[in-house]
Parts: C-alpha cells; sequence; structure tokens
C-alpha cells in the first residue's frame, strides 16, 4: 500500500459532479484504486485532517481539488493540500473557471442571503431571520462557517500545476490525467490536461458551416427546431464552440444543443468571455447601429452566455457593485 | 454522494470546527450530562435562487441541474416542466415519453447507486462488519465477483443511456419548453429495449439480495422497526390519477400520520399548502405543512413536519403504476404492519420497490412504438410570465418556481428540494436519537452510530437542501459539555462509516 | 520574457526636436526615467534624432552596447518610423526591433501642462519598453509588379494618362464605356480662359491613342471584375457589341449614308437630344474609334429582322456589320490602375423652380455648348427650340452646387463656362446677357483678366440667387419672355428680369454608380461620392489601395489643366511603381497557427480581401500572405487566439495595455 | 473623489484615420486634456474585446476606440466589425457594473482633428464627473465572522 503513490481528492463549492465524472469510470475505477492509495476523499472516504497534516510536506503526488473557492474553511483546505502535495489538479470548470457557482460575483454575500431567505415566497420569515456564523441560543453557541463575498478559482487562492476542464469534465480526460501523473514524464506546468483546440475541430457538424457565415439574428434554443446536422451557429443558435477548448468530443452538440462553454479557453486566451463575445459578434450582418442592436436583442443575457462557467477567471473576476 | 471505496480506511477524528464543512451535528449536554439540544446544521449555500435571477428561462434546466451532480437529472427535469408551464406548452407524445425514458432511467440508477455504494453496504455487509469492508469492494466480496461486475456494469449501461438520449448523463441538455432537444432513433430504442430487459431482472435481483440479507435477518428487522427510528409525521408525494407512485407528473397528495389523505392539490398550487421556515443555525430551510403551520420539531398530527422520499411516496400511494412493484409494494406493507410505515430505516426497502417500478416504467416506455416519432417538440408562442415545476427526485419532491419578463428573463426563482422537507423529521431523528442514548458518560461508537443511522437513511441531499453542496454529506456530530467544551466528536461519512473522538 | 526572447538590451532615444517636445515634455526626465526600466541597457534625449548624428548616435549604440531594441520617443510613426528603421538596419540590427512613441503631434503640441505631458510620455515610453521586448525579426514582402497599365475612362484624363505611359513604352489598356473615347471635353465648343477650339485641342490626341501601337482601346466596354492587389491585379473587361466587326470596318461610314432612314429621326445623345441620329450612327464626326455602331432598339433588323439591310449591300464585300456580334469578355493582367471616369452633369430637374424641362427655352450648360458648337445640330447657329433667336439671355450660375438642397460643393468651373457662354452667346447673337451669380471665382491663370474682358464686354452681372423661373407676365414687357425672380443683394431689391432664353450652369456630380465602381476596384470614396485621394496635399492622385490612382473630375471637381496635370501625375505615379519592378509591403500581416485551429471558419467571412481561406483538406483555416493587407479583423475574431498578426502580436498590444496603465 | 483626480483613458486609434487626425490635431497645435494613452492599431477591427477588458481590469477609468466612418475603412468593413463587437462588450460591461460613458466608439476621419480634440475633452469631463472606478467588494469576511467560523 504504503508503496503506491498517494493521491486525494477533495471537493470545496461544487455539486459534486466531478465525483460522478470519477464514479463514470466504471469498471476503470478498480485499475486505478488498485494503482494508487486514495489518502483523502470526504466523498467517499474517511480522513482525518491530522493524518494529512501527518504526510510528509509533497508527501501526496498529487491532489485532485474541484469546486470554487467560497469560503474560510475551503481556502485553509486548499493551502493544506498544496503544501503536502508534489501535484496541485484543479478538477473540473468550478476549480478551474468559478464555475457556475462564481456567478455569484455579480453580487455580494447579502444580496443572496436576501433573496434566499426573505425574498422567496415559500418562505416564511416574519421576523427575517438568517443563519449566523456564531449564532447565540441560552449559552449554546452553534456555529457555521463564513461565506466570502467573491467566489475564487483555486489558482488565485494556491498555485495550481494542472488543470482538467469540463463541467462535468470528461471521465476519459481524468484517467488520462492519473496515467499522465502516474506516467512520470509531466507536462508543462500550468497545462490544461485537455486538447488544446476549440470544440469545432471535433464537432460533427463542423463541415456543415458555410465558409462565409454572416447572420442576420440570434435564435434562442426554444424559439427553433434545430437541424440536427447542421452546423448549430448556421442555425443562429448561440454556440460557443469556437471559443470552447475541445475534450468533450461535442457531447452538446450531438445532443442537438449549443455549446455553452463548459471547458472554457484554449491556452491561447486570456478571458474566454471577451472571445466568445467577438466570435459571435463578429458575424453579424446588420451595419447601421440599430439593426445592430436589434440583432443583439438575441443574446439577452450576455454575462450570463459568456461568462456561465468563468466570471471568477475572467480579466474583470466579479461585478463591480455600488459603493 | 458517494463513489467507489477502497480497502483502506482510516479512523477520522476531527477537531476542528473548520472541517465541519459537510453537514453536521452539535448536541449540547445540561450539567447533568444529558442532551439538552442537538442542532443538526448544513453549513453552506451558493444561492442559485439569486444566479438565477437575469438568466434566460430556457437555460435554467441546465444551470439548476449544476445544483447537484448526483441528481443533476432531477433538477433538469423540474425545470423543464417550469419551462413547459412558463410557456403554457405541452410537449407532443414522444416528447413527453422521451422525457419520461430518461427519468425513470435516471430513477433506477440513483437508487441503484445508494444501495450498493451508500446505504446498501451497511446492510448487504453487515452493521458491525469492519469497516474496511462496508463499500462497494465489500458487496462485491459478499455477492461474488460476478454479481459484483453486474453491479457496476448495470450502473454505467444506464449511464450510457442517458448520454444517448440527454447528451450528458451529468448535466444533460435535452429538456425545452415544449418537449426534448433530440428524437430517439430506431437504434437508440434498440438499444434502451435491451438495457430495460436487463434492468428489470437486475431489480428483480436486488430485492431478492435484500431480502435475503436484510429480511430473513431477525436483528435487522427488529432494528427497523424499533421506536428510535419512528416517527409519526405526515407524508407527502406525487401520485398519478389512480393514486399510483409517479415520478415524472401527477397531484401531490399528503397523508396524515394515520394514512388518510388530508390534501391533495395540482403541483403548481403548492405555495398554499408547504411554507419553509428558517433557522439561525442552518444554512438549510426548514420545510412544513402550510395549513397546519410550524409547531416546532415535533411529530404527530398537529405539526406541520412532513416527510417526502420513497418511504412518503409509498405511504401516499393506494398502489404501484407496474406489476412486479406493485407485488412488491403489497409485501412491504404487509410484513411492516400496513400503510403508513412511519419507521425511517424502511426507506432502503421502499428505495428497492421504486428502482424495480423505474425499470419496469422503462421497459414499457422502450417498447411504445410512438416514442421513436421524430415529432417531438412543440415551439412555444405564449408570453412568458410565470412558471412552477414538480418532479419526484429519487429523494422526494422537487419543486422548480419560475417568475420572468416578458423576453423570458428570471426576476425571480424558487427553489425547494426533497431534503428540506425531510429536514425537520431528520433533525427530529437525530435529536431523538442522541437524546434517548447520549449522555456525558455514555458516547459509544454503539450509540453515536445509532445516531447516524437515523441520519442516513434519509439518504440526504444537503448539497440540494442548500442549493449547494453535493450527493449525501459527511456528517460532523460534535458533542459539547454545559460550558460548550467538546467533549466529544464524530463524523458519518457518506459510505455511512462513523468514527468518533 | 527576456528569456523566451534571448537577451533583451533596449535603447530608448528621447527627441527634443528643438523646442518642438522639449518645450513642453521633459526630455530629459523621460529618458532617466526610462533609464531605470527593466531590460533598458541605453536611455538618451538628444536635439533631433532624426539628423544624421541623432541617427548615427543610434547606430553607435547599436554597435558599442549590442542593442536589439530600440525605442524612439519623437514624432508621429508616420513621419520618420522609415528613417530610425534604416538607421537601425545601417547598425545590422532588423528593421522591425524598432519602435516610435509619438511624444510631439499626440503630446507637447496639444498640450499645455508640462507635468502632465512629462508624465504622459514616461507612460507611453513605458508601454513601448514593455512592447518591444516582444518584437521579432521580420522581412519585408517583395511583390513583383506588372509592367502593363489598366486606364479606367477614355476622357481628356485618361486619354492624356495613357499616352503618358504608352509614349513612356508601357503597354496601356484604355477601357471606355462609351462608343468613343473624348468624354466631355469633347462635347465643348472652346474652352476658358483661352478660347481655343476644345475639338482642335483634343482631337489630335484621340487620334494618337488610335494609333499608338503600345495602347490597346477598348470603347464600349466595361470592367466587370478586379482581383489581386498592387502589382498584380487581374482584371475582366466586357465589351458589349456595336454589330460592326472592327477589324473589317474602313470608318468609311457610307453604311450610315446608305441606312433604310433616309433622314435621322432618333434622339442623337451626343447632340444632348438637340439633333437627331439614324439606328445606325457615329456619336459624332472625329468619333475615336472612327467607326459607326447600331442601336438595336431602333434599328429595324433587330426590332423585325424585315429590314432590306441597305447598310450591309453599301459596306459591300467588307461585311464588317454583323447582326450576331455578341458581347466578349477579355482578360487581362495589369500592375497599376489609374481611374478616369469623369463626372456627371448635374441634372436641372432636380431644381424644377428653375423649369428645366417644363419652359422648352431654358437650356443646360452643355446644351449651349452644343448649340454654340459648329459641329453642333445647329451648325453654330443659336435658334431656341421654338425657332426664334434670343434677344436677351439669363445665365443662372451655381445650379446644383453650393445648395443645401442639392450638393454642397462648388463645382469649380460653372463660372468660368458660364462667363464663356456669355462670351460666345454675345458673339453668336448679339443679345443682352445677364448673369446671376453669388460669387465670381476666377481662381487660375488668366481667369479673372477674362472675367474683366466679359464686363467691358457689356455683359450684366446680377449678384442673387435665382428664386424661379416663369412664363407669368405680369406686364406687357413680360409676354412671351421667361421671367427670373432674384433679389439682387447689391441693390437690396427684389427683381423680376424677363429673358427669352435661360441657360442653367449645372455643376459637376459623381457618377451615380462612383460607389460601385470603387466598391469593384476596392479604394475610398469620400462622403460625397468623389474617389478618395489618400492624402489631399502629400498623395493628391493616390488612393489608399495601393497601385490605383486617380486623376480627373473622378476625384473631384476641377477644369481641363487641372485634369491633364492629374493624368501626367497619375501616370508618373504608375510609371515609378513600373520601373521600380516591385513593392516593400510592410510585414504587418496575420497568420494561423494550424495546429491550433480548430477550422471553427470565424476568421473567414472577416477578410474582404479572400486572403484568409478554409483549407477543406485539413480542416483548418489558411492566410495568403501577399493578399493580407495587414488590418487584423481576423485576428481580433480568432475565437481560439490561432491567428495572430506580425508586429501587433496580442502579446505586444497587452504589454502596451499594462503598460500604459502600471503606475511607476 | 481625491481633489486632483485624472482619469486615465487607454485609446486604440486606427493609424488610418483617428491616429492621423490626432497628428492633425497636432500639427494643428489644437489643445486638449493630457489624459489619453494612444496605442496604434492597424484599424479598429483588430481591437479585440479582450484588449478594453484587460484595461479595465488593469484600472483605465475609460477605453476610447477611434475608426474611419461607416464606408470609409481603409480596409473596407474593418471598422462595422468592431461597431458590432463595440455594442455587444458596452453591454456586456454595462452588465458588469462599468458605466456607458467608460466605454466609447467614435468616427474620426483623419481630416477631423478638430474631433479628437472634442471628443477627448468630452471625455475626460464625463469622466471627471463619474469619478474613479468604484472598488469591489472586498473577497475577505468581516473579522468578527472569522473569529466566530
Amino acid at each position: 500500500m504504503s508503496e503506491k503513490a498517494k493521491v486525494a481528492f477533495y471537493w470545496c463549492a461544487s455539486c459534486g459532479g466531478c465525483e460522478e465524472a470519477v464514479v463514470d469510470l466504471a469498471e476503470k475505477i478498480l485499475e486505478v484504486s488498485a494503482a494508487v492509495e486514495i489518502v483523502l476523499w470526504p466523498v467517499a472516504l474517511d480522513f482525518k485532517r491530522k493524518d494529512i497534516e501527518a504526510i510528509p510536506d509533497g508527501g501526496i503526488v498529487a491532489t485532485f481539488l474541484n469546486g470554487a473557492i467560497r469560503s474560510t474553511e475551503q481556502e485553509e483546505m486548499a493551502h493544506l493540500l498544496r503544501r503536502k502535495s508534489k501535484v496541485m489538479v484543479a478538477l473540473g470548470s468550478c476549480s478551474q473557471l468559478g464555475g457556475i457557482p462564481g456567478l455569484a460575483n455579480l453580487w455580494d454575500r447579502s444580496a443572496i442571503l436576501e433573496a434566499v431567505y426573505k425574498g422567496s415566497p415559500s418562505t416564511v420569515n416574519p421576523e427575517g431571520t438568517t443563519p449566523q456564523t456564531a449564532y447565540k441560543d441560552n449559552g449554546r453557541t452553534p456555529t457555521l462557517p463564513m461565506l466570502y463575498n467573491t467566489v475564487r478559482t483555486l489558482d488565485q487562492v494556491v498555485d495550481v500545476d494542472y488543470y482538467i476542464p469540463g463541467c462535468a469534465p470528461a471521465a476519459k480526460l481524468v484517467l488520462d490525467a492519473v496515467e499522465t501523473l502516474l506516467s512520470g514524464n509531466l507536462p508543462p506546468k500550468g497545462t490544461v490536461l485537455a486538447p488544446d483546440r476549440a470544440l469545432c475541430d471535433e464537432c460533427p457538424r463542423r463541415d456543415t458551416r458555410p465558409d462565409k457565415l454572416e447572420l442576420a439574428e440570434f435564435k434562442r434554443p426554444h424559439q427553433i427546431i434545430a437541424d440536427p446536422e447542421k452546423c448549430l451557429l448556421a442555425q443562429g443558435l448561440l454556440c460557443l464552440g469556437p471559443a470552447t477548448r475541445g475534450g468533450c468530443g461535442g457531447l452538446c452538440t450531438k445532443g442537438n444543443m449549443p455549446c455553452t462553454g463548459c471547458y472554457g479557453p484554449t491556452s491561447r486566451v486570456r478571458d474566454y468571455g471577451g472571445k466568445a463575445l467577438t466570435a459571435l459578434a463578429s458575424i453579424i450582418e446588420a451595419k447601421d447601429d440599430t439593426d445592430i442592436e436589434k440583432v443583439l436583442a438575441g443574446i439577452p443575457d450576455p454575462v450570463g452566455t459568456f461568462y456561465r462557467y468563468s466570471l471568477p477567471a475572467s480579466l474583470l473576476k466579479r461585478k463591480t457593485l455600488e459603493a | 454522494m458517494s463513489v467507489e471505496t477502497t480497502p483502506t480506511r482510516r479512523v477520522t477524528i476531527d477537531p476542528i470546527t473548520r472541517l465541519e464543512g459537510h453537514g453536521k451535528i452539535d448536541i449540547f449536554l445540561d450539567d447533568a450530562g444529558q442532551v439538552e439540544r442537538a442542532y443538526f446544521q448544513v453549513p453552506e449555500l451558493r444561492g442559485f435562487e439569486k444566479f438565477a435571477e437575469g438568466r434566460p428561462a430556457e437555460d435554467m434546466p441546465q444551470i439548476t441541474s449544476r445544483i447537484c451532480g448526483v441528481c443533476p437529472s432531477a433538477h433538469h427535469m423540474a425545470a423543464t416542466k417550469a419551462l413547459d408551464d412558463l410557456y403554457q406548452v405541452e410537449p407532443p407524445p414522444a416528447g413527453k415519453k422521451i422525457r419520461e425514458l430518461f427519468y425513470n432511467t435516471f430513477m433506477a440508477e440513483d437508487h441503484a447507486l445508494h444501495f450498493y455504494f451508500l446505504g446498501g453496504p451497511d446492510f448487504v455487509v453487515g452493521p458491525n462488519a469492519p469497516a474496511a469492508e462496508r463499500n462497494v469492494l465489500g458487496v462485491v466480496a459478499k455477492v461474488g465477483l460476478e454479481a459484483g461486475k453486474k453491479v457496476i456494469g448495470f450502473r454505467r449501461k444506464l449511464r450510457d443511456l442517458m448520454t444517448l438520449v440527454g447528451g450528458k448523463a451529468i448535466h444533460p441538455v435535452l429538456g425545452l419548453p415544449g418537449g426534448v432537444a433530440k428524437r430517439i432513433t430506431k437504434d437508440d430504442q434498440e438499444q434502451f429495449r435491451r438495457v430495460a430487459g436487463e434492468s428489470v431482472d437486475f431489480c428483480l435481483f436486488t430485492l431478492d439480495l435484500f431480502d435475503q440479507v436484510v429480511l430473513k435477518n431477525s436483528d435487522y428487522v427488529n432494528l427497523i422497526v424499533s421506536d428510535t427510528y419512528t416517527h409519526r409525521t405526515h407524508y407527502m408525494g406525487t401520485v398519478d390519477e389512480r393514486n399510483r407512485v409517479n415520478f415524472y407528473d401527477g397531484k401531490l397528495r399528503v397523508v396524515s400520520p394515520e394514512g388518510k389523505e388530508l390534501m391533495k392539490f395540482p403541483q403548481n398550487q403548492y405555495l398554499d399548502y408547504v411554507a419553509e421556515h428558517v433557522e439561525p443555525w442552518s444554512y438549510m430551510k426548514f420545510c412544513y405543512l402550510k395549513p397546519i403551520g410550524w409547531k416546532g420539531f415535533v411529530d404527530g398530527a398537529d405539526s406541520g413536519v412532513y416527510s417526502v422520499a420513497p418511504l412518503a411516496r409509498l405511504n401516499v400511494s393506494d398502489g404501484m403504476p407496474t406489476p412486479l412493484a406493485q407485488a412488491a409494494y403489497e409485501q412491504f406493507f404487509a410484513t411492516l404492519g400496513g400503510k403508513p410505515v412511519h419507521h425511517t430505516l424502511a426507506l432502503h426497502w421502499a428505495r428497492m420497490i421504486e428502482m424495480l417500478c423505474a425499470a419496469e416504467r422503462m421497459k414499457e416506455l422502450a417498447e411504445d412504438p410512438e416514442l421513436t416519432d421524430p415529432n417531438v417538440r412543440k415551439l412555444p408562442t405564449a408570453t412568458p410570465k410565470e412558471g412552477i415545476g414538480v418532479i419526484e427526485a429519487p429523494r422526494g419532491t422537487l419543486i422548480h418556481h419560475y417568475q420572468t419578463d416578458e423576453k423570458g428573463l428570471i426576476r425571480k426563482a424558487n427553489l425547494i428540494v426533497a431534503t428540506q422537507h425531510n429536514a425537520a423529521r431528520m433533525a427530529m431523528s437525530v435529536e431523538k436519537a442522541a437524546k434517548g442514548f447520549v449522555t456525558r458518560d455514555k458516547i459509544s461508537d454503539g450509540v453515536l452510530n445509532m445516531v447516524e443511522m437515523a441520519f442516513r437513511a434519509y439518504d440526504p441531499c444537503l448539497g440540494c437542501a442548500t442549493h449547494s453542496l453535493p450527493g449525501s454529506m459527511p456528517l460532523f456530530v460534535r458533542v459539547r459539555d454545559a460550558n460548550g467544551a467538546t467533549t466529544a466528536t464524530l463524523r458519518r461519512d457518506n459510505d455511512g462509516s462513523v468514527r468518533r473522538d | 520574457m527576456s528569456e523566451r526572447n534571448g537577451i533583451v538590451r533596449i535603447g530608448v532615444y528621447v527627441c527634443h526636436c528643438g523646442t518642438n517636445i522639449a518645450a513642453i515634455v521633459d526630455c530629459k526626465a523621460v529618458a532617466e526615467y526610462a533609464g531605470g526600466l527593466y531590460h533598458v541597457t541605453v536611455s538618451r534625449d538628444y536635439k533631433y534624432l532624426c539628423s544624421d548624428p541623432g541617427q548615427e548616435l543610434i547606430r553607435q549604440d547599436i554597435r558599442d552596447h549590442k542593442l536589439n531594441r530600440i525605442v524612439v520617443a519623437s514624432c508621429s510613426p508616420h513621419l520618420h518610423e522609415h528613417t530610425f528603421r534604416t538607421a537601425a538596419e545601417g547598425a545590422g540590427l532588423n528593421a522591425f526591433y524598432v519602435h516610435m512613441v509619438n511624444i510631439r503631434e499626440h503630446n507637447s503640441w496639444v498640450h499645455e501642462n508640462r507635468e502632465a505631458a512629462t508624465k504622459k510620455a514616461q507612460d507611453m515610453v513605458r508601454a513601448a519598453v514593455r512592447r518591444v521586448v516582444f518584437h521579432q525579426s521580420l522581412e519585408k514582402v517583395r511583390v513583383p509588379v506588372h509592367p502593363d497599365v489598366l486606364v479606367v475612362g477614355g476622357g481628356i484624363a485618361g486619354i492624356h494618362a495613357a499616352l503618358t505611359l504608352a509614349n513612356a513604352g508601357k503597354k496601356v489598356y484604355l477601357v471606355e464605356r462609351q462608343p468613343t473615347i473624348g468624354g466631355h471635353m469633347a462635347m465643348f465648343d472652346k474652352t476658358f480662359p483661352t478660347l481655343d477650339c476644345a475639338a482642335c485641342i483634343l482631337t489630335p490626341k484621340m487620334s494618337s491613342v488610335k494609333a499608338h501601337p503600345n495602347i490597346t482601346l477598348w470603347a464600349h466596354s466595361d470592367v466587370t471584375k478586379v482581383e489581386g492587389y498592387v502589382g498584380n491585379y487581374k482584371v475582366e473587361v466586357a465589351r458589349r457589341p456595336r454589330y460592326i466587326n472592327e477589324d473589317l470596318c474602313s470608318g468609311c461610314l457610307e453604311c450610315i449614308e446608305a441606312c433604310v432612314y433616309k433622314e435621322p429621326k432618333f434622339i442623337d445623345e451626343f447632340n444632348m437630344g438637340l439633333g437627331k441620329r439614324k439606328p445606325i450612327y457615329i456619336p459624332f464626326p472625329q468619333a475615336v474609334p472612327q467607326m459607326p455602331l447600331i442601336d438595336i432598339d431602333t434599328c429595324i433588323q433587330f426590332k423585325s429582322g424585315k429590314c432590306k439591310k441597305t447598310c450591309v449591300q453599301a459596306c459591300g464585300d467588307r461585311h464588317a456589320i454583323d447582326f450576331s456580334q455578341k458581347e466578349e469578355i477579355r482578360n487581362i493582367e495589369v500592375g497599376t490602375i489609374i481611374m478616369a471616369t469623369g463626372f456627371k452633369a448635374f441634372d436641372a430637374r432636380r431644381t424644377p423652380y428653375y423649369g428645366y424641362g417644363t419652359y422648352p427655352n431654358v437650356y443646360t450648360s452643355l446644351e449651349v455648348e452644343r448649340l454654340v458648337n459648329a459641329s453642333g445640330p445647329t451648325a453654330g447657329d443659336v435658334v431656341l427650340r421654338d425657332g426664334r433667336k434670343p434677344k436677351t439671355v439669363g445665365i443662372i450660375h451655381c445650379v446644383g452646387s453650393r445648395d443645401e438642397g442639392t450638393n454642397r460643393w462648388c463645382s469649380r468651373v460653372c463660372c468660368m463656362y458660364s462667363l464663356k457662354l456669355a462670351h460666345l452667346l454675345k458673339e453668336h447673337t448679339d443679345a443682352e446677357i445677364f448673369n446671376f451669380y453669388i460669387d465670381i471665382r476666377t481662381p487660375g491663370k488668366g481667369f479673372e483678366e477674362f472675367y474683366q474682358r466679359l464686363l467691358s464686354e457689356g455683359v450684366h452681372f446680377i449678384r442673387g440667387r435665382v428664386a424661379e423661373v416663369t412664363d407669368w407676365a405680369l406686364d406687357p414687357t413680360e409676354e412671351n419672355k421667361l421671367v427670373l425672380r432674384v433679389e439682387d443683394t447689391l441693390l437690396g431689391t427684389v427683381r423680376r428680369i424677363p429673358v427669352d432664353m435661360v441657360v442653367l450652369s449645372v455643376g459637376i456630380e459623381p457618377h451615380e454608380d462612383a460607389q460601385d465602381v470603387r466598391r469593384l476596384f476596392n479604394f475610398g470614396c469620400g462622403s460625397e461620392g468623389f474617389f478618395l485621394e489618400r492624402h489631399p496635399k502629400l498623395a493628391p492622385v493616390s488612393t489608399f489601395t495601393d497601385g490605383i490612382f486617380v486623376a480627373g473630375c473622378c476625384q473631384g471637381p476641377k477644369d481641363i489643366p487641372d485634369t491633364v496635370a492629374q493624368a501626367g501625375a497619375a501616370a508618373a505615379e504608375a510609371l515609378a511603381l513600373i520601373d521600380t519592378g516591385f513593392v516593400e509591403q510592410e510585414p504587418n500581416t496575420a497568420y494561423v497557427i494550424e495546429d491550433e485551429c480548430s477550422g471553427c471558419k470565424t476568421c473567414v467571412p472577416m477578410c474582404p480581401y479572400s486572403a484568409v481561406y478554409f483549407n477543406a483538406d485539413t480542416k483548418r483555416a489558411g492566410i495568403h500572405q501577399v493578399l493580407c493587407k495587414g488590418c487584423g479583423t481576423c485576428v481580433a475574431a480568432c475565437p481560439s487566439g490561432s491567428i495572430k498578426q506580425h508586429l501587433f502580436e496580442d502579446d505586444q498590444i497587452f504589454e502596451e495595455i499594462e503598460g500604459v496603465l502600471t503606475y511607476a | 473623489m481625491p481633489e486632483n483626480y485624472e482619469p486615465k483613458i487607454v485609446a486604440f486609434f486606427c493609424n488610418w484615420c483617428t491616429y492621423l487626425a490626432a497628428d492633425l490635431a497636432g500639427t494643428s497645435r489644437m489643445k486638449y486634456a493630457a489624459n489619453t494613452r494612444v496605442i496604434r492599431v492597424m484599424c479598429s477591427g483588430r481591437v479585440d474585446p479582450q484588449f478594453v477588458l484587460e484595461a479595465f481590469a488593469k484600472g483605465a477609468d475609460g477605453v476610447l476606440i477611434g475608426g474611419c466612418h461607416p464606408g470609409d475603412c481603409h480596409y473596407q468593413e474593418g471598422n462595422y466589425k468592431a461597431l458590432r463587437r463595440y455594442y455587444l462588450l458596452k453591454r456586456t460591461l454595462r452588465e458588469m457594473g462599468i458605466e456607458e460613458e467608460r466605454f466609447r466608439l467614435e468616427w474620426i476621419s483623419a481630416a477631423e482633428g478638430d474631433r479628437v480634440r472634442t471628443v477627448v475633452n468630452d471625455m475626460v469631463q464625463k469622466l471627471r464627473a463619474l469619478g474613479p472606478r468604484k472598488m469591489n467588494p472586498a473577497i475577505e469576511p468581516e473579522l468578527e465572522e472569522v473569529a466566530a467560523s
């Protein structure tokens, strides 16, 4: 056992889909578990923080951490695991880019508590109670951890060596990553362990996109019956495949739905949203201001569309709020 | 949620409160060393209700599925149904059938996951067996490698089918107002037909296994019917027009602790019947029956506390929609002394019966010739305003409720998930167990194990509960004396193992 | 980054430009500041960097300090980028390691606060220093220039340009839309201010065009397609059928004589409809090519097929007449193109208050040119449409010029030709002539003198814009007259002037299809539609499209001398290119990193020059380096960052952005 | 707002029009505010939305893009590409809490030196009125909350 390479899995603000991706290795999971010693996996195994601390710094070959950083606890665990691990791998969109929980960066903590505990129509809360980090209940003080105002990516908190993109990551990417790390010949630091070409390269519909595609209007998925063969962008749907890293094999487009960009940008791009935006805006037909505005009405939610998975990783990182 | 585990196990003792990350219990003792109060807490929140604001409604099925990676399909489908309501559009027959087929496939898969990977091991391998064996590999060892491979393979096949229809098994993309994004081809249908058949056999095999290992073991049965794990509360679940269990659609039915129908209402009237209560010591809100009101954490007919999930669904229904499941249903109530069954641990059995039901439904739908009709979607024409979608998630009733502007952008979203309906009852189970067994001088593993088992049976999805964290959370229990000093702590992890300090 | 780009050694040079910069920007402080920046080896300020010693200073530093990047903070790169690149090359450093910071035009000349200006200069220098680190060695792209030239338009401009080039031994294709060359000038009678006969000076040039061995003249033809780029244009020309075989026709014109129509009875375009012609005709006696053409709308053979074809008999065994002639497509390759497509006379119907088209005796200036012309419809005899000889004539200036309602601009020639027509009409009819003007503009050699001469000839000049022309008589003197109502702004009274004849001095407009034409050739147009020169002063006959030049009124209103001068200039520009034999292009082209490209095709429609293409075999995009003009639009569009641009790499621009914003 | 607040404007000027117009403003000795920092591009169509985002991320108070008038683009239609991106980016920025006045696209031909002056002065004056960019809420929780949890 102790001969085996130590590997750790941990989660922060995430949905657990990344773990499911690992479970989806199905039979292969037995091979993996045979090859490594998993020293930490809260979702699956018991562990003691003491045990992790007992491991000498760098004693863990690789930690796969999924989820964004949202609370004091998550940040502390990230630091501990970074210290103990030779290699830190950000697993999945939330950890790499902030993910959908990163949309919280359009507000601050108080706005979210307000919506959940006071704004909800089914909530009966006349006293306006909200959860307290330290609640005094005659002598007893049950506590809750503290949520940050801003969701951060893992590499905004600790040094990250590699990334596995996707919401959820393709099981195969996880498997390949594990094998790569065990193989010993590591790729350059900062590498995203997935193809570095945009999704179109893998999309069966690519050849149906006209060489010179210009759009008169954008369509929302519920407004048309999409042709199952033709390029979705050519049908006016907001497909972000051209701006999004491949690696999933085009699962969504095979499901006849446009790519929403969960694999994030390629290595050459600094701001995913900026490039996704240019991919669409550049091919609009309209020339005059009002016509252009009309076409753009077909993109009712730019930030939610272009930064759905990457707001915390974007150049602006979060919405600027009124002082 | 839980996944594969390795033979290595460690004792987890963790005195550091920052690691209370995933759900915890604070037990406070009085001067006499008796339990004064036990808090069952959920310590995180992501606030999807807020993220939803400003997003296009049609993106909700994909955005809300990120609430939970274990049951994304449940959120996806609830959101999709909410869109039907929002745009006042009914899917064409094939569209509806594809949704149901996909959903029942998911139900079977998820229930199997819980039984074999999460809750099951305790029973199959045995509660007192070494923790190292209380996991899926232990199950494999117990039932034999062949059967074990069958278990893992069965789940993979179902996931593959879900990918085939839904694009992705984790965070699917098939749901749109008025139907689904993609039709089913003859070849697809053929695959479904094949796997559906196998699934029914597999579910029967599983029920038989449960019968062999659990029901034939009087210790287990006594445990199940013991008072500790019994709460006389209301139950809620969705039933079809003949009051049979239906996961995808129907009316919501509430029965009293005596099993009498108390309420029956269309899903979109939930606001008149269900309300949420806020406690300052947990991020999770606690549901109760609005007409009765919040009377605190107490059971009985006068309390608004109720529960959902497999046991509740069986309790509120007059039967199962499929023959084999119906037979199992009858055996269930015959064995446990008639309806309603108040024994929390009976949830495991109820779950098996539902899994069989889902597999049978799959088979029916897979054989339906209409399934391959290319017309799978009706384009909406109405101006959106408000939409409510309700579905029976594996862990119970799931409610999505959206209000939008005329462009279909979300103004307000309200989400009530299975575990919230159960939250109050769970807190009671935990406190009851704690009060019943824990004292200053008597904090044994066994005792804490009892506490923990009361909790686990619900297969709670606290991730859903706070729209924050995944799967069924590890649980952290801490016992503090009158001065607030920690006298003992204990962790309960997803696989169900309990460790104490 | 220095590792990535080798050891970077930057030299920074801040120019005082005498006091031009130094008076506002503290050049010393800027140089000192730059000296402290990462990678900067040498930093100096100097009085005149563009001077020889200034350039030598840079060269010396490159040699002494092994500098491999140069930042020059001085004037606009449009002025001296070439200078400093050459200087660097002189010391063996690749020209493209040099970057300029504009601290004169963009700074010292537009700011007053020394502190703010100096701070701005420092920011800009810091940005440049960060930028040059990412510069790379580049080679200029050399493109050979095809020696043949295309001249579009056979007016005086086209004719002069064609002859100039042909005489210099270059092969020229002259394409004219009309059946004859000569353009508007051929319609004029005399030319101002010298009053020499237009035909006398034009027709010899016309015939030498036809005769010139180096000129291929294609009249009655249109340019239908233009592809390629400077030095290498591929042009398609459609030759419309005239139903006369050019090689067989001897130009004897007997066919016209012999036409079944004994008398001409169809509108004669050349004479502005004042005369008549036959279905088979020659536009005017001196037309070139000297050859008839058949108007199929009026020719009986074409209409009914039942004509005696007396023309064919007349032509006899030459068999030059060919009713079955079809349009012919010619494809040619040229290195340069001269646009000389001329202008359109303003349509007087757009000023209905002057009664053109309503009152027969209201004429346009061009019509009068034909009326007074000896070879015109009336053989120079000025008779009105009602047969009378005019005793009084009113000439209205600025019709369709200097007018918010029609065209804002001054057409430059109207004043002078109005004076000319006044003189000629007086000469032909001895009528009393009234000129109605806003201002008299005579900015040209001998122009003012000509104006004085007219005044002495007793022509009346009334300052004021004519309000309307009517035939309403208020008193007997106005009966059977056209009355011009005008405010005499000198007398300050409204006057009514009755006349027999009104002449509208119509202005100069771009052709209706000017926009289509410039798009066909792909160069710029001003908002009013005249072709846009590259620089109003320094490059008046160049366009922003290399290898395409403009001459004459297609670029803007002008008189014959200016037109001819421009034509010569355009020819000279073309010659310069041809004789150099090649053009050097700025190597700022975009390029695709094939291995990174996903083949999403977003870039393909970005390129107006079809430089970006999708390779169906490799499923990747590619860019033809010679076709790329370096705009970078495809680079900004590439969603996966797989297209890059020399001299404007993303990294370089990001460094500039961060450079100007870093507070230091 | 600080007494001596001077907004910083990153300006992307097309080489063929606005950059030349700025040169012309210089040769004509027109005076305008010293708040712009001009970055030369060959065409407004080269301006990648990332450049604008980077500028704002690095603390620019405003971003100005100068291109050729519609129909006059030196590369025929690059300015239209810029225009389309501008409108979408402007809306995106607005939703990210960046005021509209902070991001401008102007058509300024090589002949319009005076327009450079008026546009820059106008923008500087508007940005002064707006004041410095607002601060984001702190990532860190309030101290007592840390203590509590």
